[in-house]
């Protein structure tokens, strides 16, 4: 399916979805107690297939924390972006697809390390490069007067 | 039967794999002139680098003690880890107007990564590449290099 | 040389000096009845002794070191590089220097490790390399002891080892370490029986485990020119198995320093870590030489059926000579196999002894037996 | 009195946990990996990483664009010229800048002789975690030549920094083809050796062949790509898939195995040297005239919006995403760096083998520690 089909049949799984055709790909915003189903669709249902997540980012976008995953299917080749975010700064929870992309495990914990967002039915939701006790150091806010040195 | 016909061929397709490997090596054994290494302190003097190897930022100068740096500080600008500072002075021409010039050309080679971004955008050519590649010191100090010579000038005709 | 006024101011040295590199009986009888004209029976016991010891000492030293630099430079031209070169010519005393480091070295102590076995582990290992040496025949009349069972002798001596490199694997409180000292005991365990029975082949052959009758009975032809196919592969299972009882590669499972670091010496610095080296390029010295003698004919200088000119000439070297030559050329093999090839995994060396090299040699001694029994060899 | 009180541990539940790393010969970097083993079998393995962690996206967000490719080139550091690519190829696209056929096709050029450089210094690795101590300098003396092609013509050796935003930094120097040439008929000389020491050898298939298993789906789950996915059957190469620089132009074949085991993604990488050397023999006699450069303005300002860019690293598939919001400094920079992804399935592959085959393994998926930390 082209960029355009693909935004018709994900428009036809919810009305609630947002598609904006991208320079690149399909770009879905999903509100993030969608994200789980619509995510587990688009990998189970026949017409798409995306077995393969191949990013995963984690986004601070000064007062939204948001989530940004990419999407291919290997069988027909085509791609989707998904994008969902929380207006919650200080407590940001989104619910992790690690079960539906085994490679999710590793990303979340990535973006749960560098962006604090909790991710809930993550397996093994530990910090992953940083000591318990950093702050997170993605976000814009973050500030480190001894490690970043700004001319 | 042919279990044993294969073990026994197992055996010797075994063998035979492993004497292709001592092929190898045996054959290098015999032949030093093979040899790769070279006794590095020893063969400094004919080691010739290539001429584009980054060894480290120099500002040539000329045999007058010119060089072309004029202190507009695109080289600090695109520095990625702020291993340049340019510290700059006025200086009163002889029709008294006011120039300014550069004073020092600080480059800290211990902060450098060798991108070359400097050399590339130094709009009056005045950095190079030197061919130097023994940097090791013993004070950390000494990797604070002043680029510009004491008592040099900026060369005539560059602006 | 003092050696040489020595032999020539002495009246009761019958030969020429030169005499003596082609049989050392002259030098050691001229030795004994020397000392016995000078002190009492036992007093030249107790001289004898410890001459013999010092000797073995110094022929051990010497003999290590240089194995040591032989590896690096061998393993340096298999790989493209000049291997040691900065100390002395060729960098001859680079080991001699590494020595001097290691001897320098502190002896970390290990929290809560067992300090007796800890230390009492190196001891182990290098004497029964040490033990070993001395049952050795070298050349015509250069044989510290000469057992009537030495080939047994030998490989009792030479597998005790193991029990110095557990013990340092468990005292050493390193989870590493454990791991390496028990896969070296399943390993030396296994491979003791194969080594056993290549060197039975042998033994039925020549009818002796006395390694001196061993190589008497090579004047004429060395055994593995003489044994057969039976032989030839016995000599094949020997190089193998002895290898992997060395602990040396492809076979070095116990240290295996990409997998274990290190394995049972981890911890161990300075001159214990030595012993354990030296240990390791004496075994190989001990395990060439008992290749060399019992299948390449120890001392025994190489002859062709009738061509007297050429047996002369081969006569002309020093037995010493032949015994060094053939012993290097063992080892050589043993550092070729070395840095060939990759290292097994244990269960694939478990199952290479008991599946392959086991079978092997018990078919190649029931063959040899028959071989002998129907005087068929030559 | 104390009472002594005697715990008995079911058998199924004794553990004997080893840490291996962070200063271990065969993780290549500091990668710690806690190991729950049972004899010396691999029960679990849980990857502690971080301890190169730089904050490479974070640096990125406060430099310009010029000034990424200096970090990109130490993310992996043996793929540094692919990461620098791509960095290159995501400004051009958000810009629309038609770069001259001459940069592609020498970016193709370059790209295929790091991938060789690298897959090189994996087999000298490969092999010494495998205990041939030999294969290591056989393998560095070979990639040497591949290094002296990039002194001469970029200066540095490993970390190149060749790339810049719209094209190359300067131009080939005048021997490149000719060594480049050189190079090649060289190494088709000595890639049989390294078959007859390690591919055909009866101790090497032993220790490799049906070890680590990767299934397709695991291997798509998880994404795994590059040689180690396409060993199992994923065909992921993005040169084939979303071809950039002068792949469209060059006739190769995508290596792809069913096996998914040690050994297959062993010969994957064998075969990929091959068919770089196919690629860089097409293209080096015919490199177009033109510029090496495009006029650039000295600040680049991306446009706003997402810009994702997807090359082909040695490693597996590296993806850059920046998001701009019109500035000179990115919004944010996300790397899909491939070894990340490769060693989230290691816990799966290694599950139930055995240290030795660990290493194995681990030295199987070329892991490459800057490029998992970032």
């Amino acid at each position: 399916m082209d960029k355009t089909q693909l935004g018709e049949f994900i428009k036809s799984l919810s009305p609630d979805l947002e598609i904006k055709e991208g320079i690149q790909y399909t770009e879905v915003t999903i509100p993030p107690p969608m994200l789980y189903s619509v995510a587990k669709q688009l990998r189970e249902n026949e017409k798409t297939q995306f077995d393969y997540l191949f990013c995963l980012t984690g986004i601070d976008y000064g007062e939204d924390m948001g989530v940004i995953y990419h999407l291919r299917s290997t069988i027909y080749g085509h791609s989707v972006v998904l994008k969902t975010r929380t207006p919650d700064r200080e407590n940001p929870q989104l619910d992790s697809v690690s079960d539906i992309w085994k490679t999710a495990d590793f990303h979340e914990r990535e973006v749960f390390d560098l962006l604090g967002i909790k991710f809930t039915n993550h397996p093994d939701l530990r910090r992953l490069f940083l000591d318990n006790s950093w702050g997170f150091p993605l976000r814009k806010d973050y500030v480190d007067d001894i490690n970043i040195v700004t001319k | 039967m042919r279990s044993i016909i294969n073990y026994l061929k197992d055996i010797i397709s075994g063998v035979w794999s492993l004497l292709k490997g001592m092929k190898v090596t045996g054959s290098y054994f015999f032949r030093p002139s093979t040899i790769v290494t070279q006794k590095y302190p020893n063969n400094r003097k004919d080691l010739v680098m290539f001429d584009r190897f980054k060894g480290e930022v120099i500002m040539p100068h000329n045999e007058n003690n010119e060089h072309k740096c004029n202190g507009c500080g695109i080289c600090e600008i695109n520095c990625p880890n702020g291993s340049i500072e340019i510290i700059s002075k006025s200086i009163i021409l002889e029709d008294g107007k006011k120039k300014r010039i550069i004073d020092k050309h600080i480059y800290r080679l211990s902060m450098c990564t060798f991108c070359a971004l400097c050399v590339k955008n130094c709009p009056s050519d005045a950095l190079a590449f030197s061919q130097e590649f023994e940097h090791a010191v013993f004070n950390r100090a000494l990797l604070i290099k002043t680029l510009n010579k004491p008592g040099s000038q900026l060369m005539k005709g560059v602006e | 040389m003092v050696f040489d006024i020595a032999v020539t101011n002495s009246t009761s040295l019958s030969v020429p000096w030169w005499k003596i590199f082609y049989d050392f009986s002259y030098l050691t009888e001229w030795i004994d009845t020397s000392l016995r004209n000078a002190m009492s029976p036992f007093w030249t016991t107790i001289t004898e002794l410890l001459i013999i010891g010092v000797v073995i000492l110094l022929f051990y030293a010497l003999v290590g070191l240089f194995l040591v630099y032989a590896e690096r430079k061998v393993c340096a031209f298999m790989q493209n590089r000049l291997g040691p070169n900065r100390v002395g010519p060729f960098g001859l005393f680079q080991t001699i220097a590494d020595l001097i480091k290691l001897l320098f070295v502190e002896l970390i102590p290990i929290k809560n490790a067992d300090k007796l076995l800890f230390n009492l582990a190196p001891f182990i290992v290098i004497t029964a390399s040490f033990m070993a040496i001395a049952a050795i025949p070298f050349a015509l009349g250069l044989h510290a002891i000469d057992l009537n069972i030495g080939v047994l002798y030998v490989i009792a001596v030479s597998s005790m080892g193991v029990i110095g490199i557990l013990l340092a694997g468990w005292s050493s409180n390193n989870k590493y370490s454990l791991i390496g000292a028990i896969r070296s005991g399943a390993q030396i365990v296994s491979y003791e029986l194969s080594v056993g029975l290549a060197l039975i082949t042998v033994v039925v052959l020549a009818g002796s485990m006395q390694l001196s009758v061993i190589v008497e009975a090579q004047r004429d032809g060395w055994f593995i020119f003489k044994g057969h196919i039976p032989a030839f592969i016995a000599f094949i299972l020997f190089l193998i198995s002895s290898t992997a009882e060395t602990n040396r590669g492809p076979f070095d499972l116990a240290e295996a320093e990409s997998e274990l670091t290190a394995g049972y010496h981890t911890e161990y610095s300075g001159i214990k870590f030595a012993f354990f080296f030296l240990a390791e390029y004496i075994n190989m010295f001990i395990v060439a030489s008992i290749a060399a003698t019992v299948f390449l004919g120890g001392w025994m200088p190489f002859h062709v059926g009738s061509w007297e000119g050429f047996n002369n000439v081969m006569d002309f070297i020093p037995p010493f000579i032949w015994y060094i030559g053939k012993t290097a050329f063992v080892v050589f093999m043993m550092m070729w196999f070395k840095w060939t090839f990759p290292r097994l995994r244990i269960d694939q060396l478990l199952t290479l002894e008991w599946k392959y090299l086991l079978p092997i040699n018990l078919v190649n001694v029931l063959i040899m037996a028959f071989i002998v029994l129907m005087g068929w060899h030559f | 009195m104390e009472e002594k009180v005697k715990i008995i541990i079911p058998e199924e539940q004794q553990e004997y946990v080893i840490n291996m790393g962070p200063q271990h010969p065969s993780t290549h970097g500091v990668l710690r990996l806690v190991l729950s083993l049972q004899g010396e079998m691999v029960k679990s393995l849980k990857p502690h990483i971080g301890y190169i962690h730089r904050g490479i996206e974070k640096m990125c967000e406060s430099i310009t664009y010029q000034q990424i490719i200096h970090l990109t080139d130490r993310m992996d550091y043996l793929s540094a010229h692919i990461n620098n690519e791509a960095v290159c190829l995501t400004v051009e696209k958000a810009l629309e800048v038609d770069i001259t056929d001459r940069i592609k096709v020498i970016r193709t050029i370059m790209s295929e002789l790091t991938r060789i450089q690298s897959h090189q210094l994996w087999w000298c690795s490969f092999g010494m975690d495998l205990g041939g101590l030999t294969c290591f300098f056989y393998g560095l003396r070979d990639r040497e030549k591949i290094l002296d092609i990039f002194e001469e013509t970029c200066g540095s050796r490993m970390i190149v920094s060749y790339n810049c935003p719209g094209g190359l930094m300067y131009d080939i120097h005048p021997n490149f083809q000719k060594r480049v040439k050189e190079f090649i008929k060289y190494f088709r000389k000595t890639l049989p050796e390294y078959d007859q020491l390690l591919t055909g050898n009866v101790i090497f298939h032993e220790r490799s062949k049906g070890i680590g298993i990767l299934s397709l789906e695991d291997a798509i789950s998880y994404g795994v790509t590059g040689p180690s996915g396409r060993a199992s059957g994923f065909s992921c190469d993005v040169r084939k898939q979303e071809p950039y620089s002068a792949y469209d132009r060059v006739d190769f074949k995508e290596v792809l195995f069913t096996e998914g085991d040690t050994y297959h993604r062993y010969l994957a990488r064998i075969e990929e040297m091959r068919e770089s050397m196919n690629i860089i023999e097409q293209l080096i006699d015919n490199i177009p005239e033109g510029d090496f450069a495009v006029k650039m303005k000295p600040v680049i300002k991306l446009p706003e919006g997402e810009y994702y860019q997807r090359v082909e690293t040695a490693r597996g598939e590296l993806g850059v995403f920046v998001i701009s919001d019109g500035n000179k400094n990115p919004y944010r920079v996300k790397f899909r760096s491939p070894n990340f992804v490769n060693l989230s399935a290691l816990n799966q592959i290694a599950k139930g083998f055995k240290i030795a085959d660990l290493v194995a393994i681990g030295g199987s998926l070329d892991l490459v520690i800057p490029d998992i930390d970032r």
